[in-house]
């Protein structure tokens, strides 16, 4: 294993430590338990924004806190969801007074610690809405089962819901647009090599020289299919066909799009990554309104790519481009 | 009858249960999940009798709902909330008992199993660690009615346990991380079973 | 080789492409000869700032382009100088009459191909002025090589001398910015991973899995030592007291720190490395004023990090400070 | 003496010359470089070549600016600006002249190595292209001196050239990309020192 780190078991702590170094401005950083806040939190009258999950996907979701995105993150190990203690501590730290949002990926882990911050929080009388997102077509829904992963859609319900809680929209608002962007929003990703989790020390997953795997998750899970490594084109036809047919976007759409890179693919791929994108949408008739293009929600180190779309309309156009300033997303501020 | 003490040794035991089967446990999370459910549940014990013996618990019920606290701060994943909330439960069912006796025994793994389920919304035969809870509570409410002590009510938990624990090689995981894996997670055994077949058979070896 | 690419000769062009339809609103990618303008070029009265180089280093230049830095960037084939017809034809295309600063990574081939440039411009009766710059601490200094390669102070004079152009300083002013930027500023990289140029198909060095390469340039050049991999806190100590003892920083300076990912390296480590370089430059008595922390010059998907530290006075400071637009970098805009 | 036709010919021998020894460069260059030289002049004549068939130059000086362009615009790197430099110079070297004698041979690379010293800064012993070209005029002028021909000017230019270009295998690059590896430059042939040795091994095989 080879990372620029001290030891495995504090990895989060000192990169957390870089966190509070480099951005003291916008945001604190709390330790044991663990959580990022806005600088300003917590902001009286207005509707918190908590998230959190695993360590290993940054920036996500620490480097999208501050103003017009999340009050809190809370980073767990890596890989590993964030206990209700973090939760519950960064919900109190964020009560505005507005009640507090909790935006949850859907991982069994993820959804059942959010779950009992939940109601830890609510027996202390703070008002908690969670919304959790799975939006990951790569993996089979059902009743029956966990459901879909949460994975890209995350990134642009935390921008836009938290534009909306900075307008002042109240909490019922505030939780009905993340569901108005859960459902409005697909990803698939696909990965070229494995991550490698510190306290592990070897890859995740083997992976052939020339073998590719599409529909993989955020924590290299396992994806739809093992195949043979194809062109940029074949690879954003594949995904983008799973993920137009799944809502389905159409002709006449407007979307949101995400290319987002796994963490050890570099940006030159993504902008060639996007330009596949960008045409194989035209030729559907679906117009990229808005656009990113960079390394969002990550698996550490992994080489690959996951495309987002988000069916948008000109209410999520609009908190889209409302002012945001955070370590990783900032503009109109 | 299960004493205060009688509920410490168990806990004592099962930190070095889990200590012990760390890597067994984390093996057969690594085929099917995220290779640590053994790294977990050794955190959790850890930390779980830690905070016993710097706040020794008045009753069963504090030292039980220290666990549970334990549990739920630094474990995290699935099985952090599951057996949170299971120990959680347990010392609710166990409030101003100073001493249980054999249906005592049972309210308290009834109560425990049923924040599990409550919790994660598994089924029987999801591949889940209910796939071994839920027979062994069977079996203990059996031997109650048949009029066994303590010790073979858990003797044939343990029992069941195991068999639910086997059982759930050739299921296919219909909950948690393992359900991603869809056909791919039939013919492994579930961590989380498995680490509740322990967590009966310990009791087992240690109460009467 | 692993890419998400189509046909390795395309990289640069369809990448170039992916730019131009995701920004749209920022620049506009001229094709045949290849080179990125801000999307309003020429801004009249104002000095225009031309960079480029080999591709391969994104974000660096054409993420740079844009409101309060480049006014063009030229990317020549992957680690590849570009040629003079490029650079005199952004030069053209962003002369507003007040003169073009080339900024130049010191290489013999990006030196000589910007020289021609400037002749060609020059005999056009465009003023151009040209600033090289050559920050690389791990390349020994002499009149008779040549010379210190340039690598991250390049991204720091991009920035402050667009801000310096911006408010409408004139040429010789920008440039003389320019300078003393580069001899205030100074690098050092390391690389964990080599990287794979597209048309070579194979990783441009071995390394094994327990070693590092101390003092790597930007193009997977050999650096001062091979060694076993070190911790974090070692590999910042001896990169930083490499740069600190150099130009040298002393105690009570002000500076400007960038901790650049190489590509490949999640910026977890990243941070993880600023918070030790943090620690460092305090137990040195040298304050972070302003810092980057991110992919800024890259090697493609190499793995590995290169620390920057541009002593910086109020006027540097001011023009760090002043707005900036561009696909990379932005604030206060 | 050499006509407009015999410089044409020179460029379209050196097309094929460099397409021929693109690899043997490119290998040089990955020892001491980034393995692109041979890569380089392939693609720098290849263009070259078919510039002069698209549009035919008038004379001498048209073609040899030509050549110029061609490199200047598509070889980028150390070598674009330097041979690119090399045949503006040439060509003005040969400004209004319709063929060349042995003492305007002399002149054009004359003018040619001015540009590239003027252009790369480079000194003799630098482990650069310099090596090659400089004692190969020096060569020319001696045999112009010596009242040789063209043809014998050019082989005994060749024998310098090769002889400057093995000289530069012991020694430490100073200029370039090779100068960052030190000493570690030492024990390796300069590919711009061997396609200047190429460049003028070509001319003589056809001039006369
Ligand atoms: N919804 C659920 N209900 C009951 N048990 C579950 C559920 N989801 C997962 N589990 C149990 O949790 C175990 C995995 O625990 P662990 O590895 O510690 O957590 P994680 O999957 O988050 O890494 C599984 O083997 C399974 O027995
Ligand atoms: N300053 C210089 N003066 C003369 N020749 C030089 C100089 N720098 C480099 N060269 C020549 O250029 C050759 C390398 O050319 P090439 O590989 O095409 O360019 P690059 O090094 O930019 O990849 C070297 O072998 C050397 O002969
Ligand atoms: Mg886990
Ligand atoms: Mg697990
Ligand atoms: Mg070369
Ligand atoms: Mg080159």
């Amino acid at each position: 294993m080879k990372k620029l780190i001290n030891k495995p078991e504090d990895v989060v702590k000192e990169s957390l430590a870089g966190v509070a170094a480099a951005h003291a401005d916008l945001v604190k950083v709390h330790f044991d338990p663990n959580f990022i806040v806005r600088a300003d939190a917590p902001v009286q009258g207005k509707v918190g924004i908590v998230s959190g999950g695993g360590s290993g996907h940054e920036p996500m979701h620490g480097g999208f806190v501050g103003k017009g995105m999340l009050d809190a993150a809370c980073p767990g190990d890596v890989f590993t969801s964030p206990t209700p203690d973090q939760m519950e501590a960064a919900t109190k730290a964020v009560n505005g007074g507005a009640g507090v949002l909790h935006i949850v990926k859907n991982y069994t882990g993820d959804v059942m610690n959010f779950e009992m911050a939940a109601e830890l929080c609510q027996a202390e009388g703070i008002e908690v809405e969670s919304v959790v997102i799975d939006d990951d077509v790569a993996v089979q829904d059902s009743l029956y089962t966990a459901g879909r992963r949460g994975v890209g859609t995350t990134v642009l319900a935390e921008k836009i819901c938290g534009a909306a809680a900075e307008r002042g929209d109240d909490l019922k608002t505030v939780a009905d647009i993340c569901r108005k962007v859960n459902a409005n929003g697909r990803s698939m990703g696909m990965a070229l090599t494995s991550c490698t989790v510190p306290m592990a020390g070897k890859p995740t997953f083997d992976i052939g020289p020339d073998e590719m795997e599409i529909g993989i998750g955020i924590h290299g899970e396992p994806g739809r299919e093992r195949m043979k490594i194809k062109t940029a084109k074949e690879i954003v036809e594949m995904m983008g066909e799973a993920i137009v047919s799944d809502l389905p976007f159409k002709s006449g759409d407007q979307v949101i799009a995400m290319v987002n890179g796994m963490g050890g693919t570099p940006l030159i791929e993504l902008y060639l990554v996007y330009n596949e994108l960008n045409q194989f949408l035209k030729g559907k008739g679906i117009t990229i309104a808005r656009r990113l293009v960079g390394n969002y929600i990550t698996s550490l180190e992994m080489a690959g790519c996951s495309i987002t779309l988000l069916k948008a309309d000109d209410q999520l156009l609009e908190l889209w481009d409302a002012p945001v300033h955070t370590p990783a997303l900032r503009w109109g501020v | 009858m299960v004493s205060r003490d009688d509920v410490l040794a168990w806990i004592d035991e099962l930190q070095k249960v889990y200590a012990a089967n760390r890597q067994y446990l984390t093996d057969l999370d690594s085929a099917i999940g995220d290779a640590d459910h053994g790294i977990n549940m050794d955190r959790g014990f850890t930390t779980a009798k830690a905070e016993l013996e710097k706040t020794p618990p008045a009753d069963i019920n504090a030292a039980l709902k220290t666990v549970a606290m334990a549990l739920i701060r630094t474990v995290g994943g699935a099985a952090g909330p599951l057996y949170g909330t299971f120990f959680m439960r347990a010392a609710a069912a166990c409030a101003n008992k100073q001493e249980l006796d054999a249906a005592d025994v049972v309210a308290l793994f009834e109560a425990g199993l049923a924040g599990v389920i409550q919790r994660g919304k598994a089924e029987l035969n999801d591949k889940t660690m209910v796939d071994a809870l839920s027979p062994a509570l069977e079996a203990m409410k059996q031997a109650l009615q048949n009029g066994h002590g303590i010790k073979e009510m858990l003797q044939s938990a343990t029992e069941a346990a195991e068999t639910g624990m086997k059982n759930t090689i050739p299921l296919k995981a219909r909950k948690g991380r393992a359900s991603y894996l869809g056909d791919r997670s039939i013919g492994h055994q579930d961590p989380g079973a498995t680490s509740s077949y322990l967590m009966i058979k310990t009791a087992a070896d240690l109460w009467s």
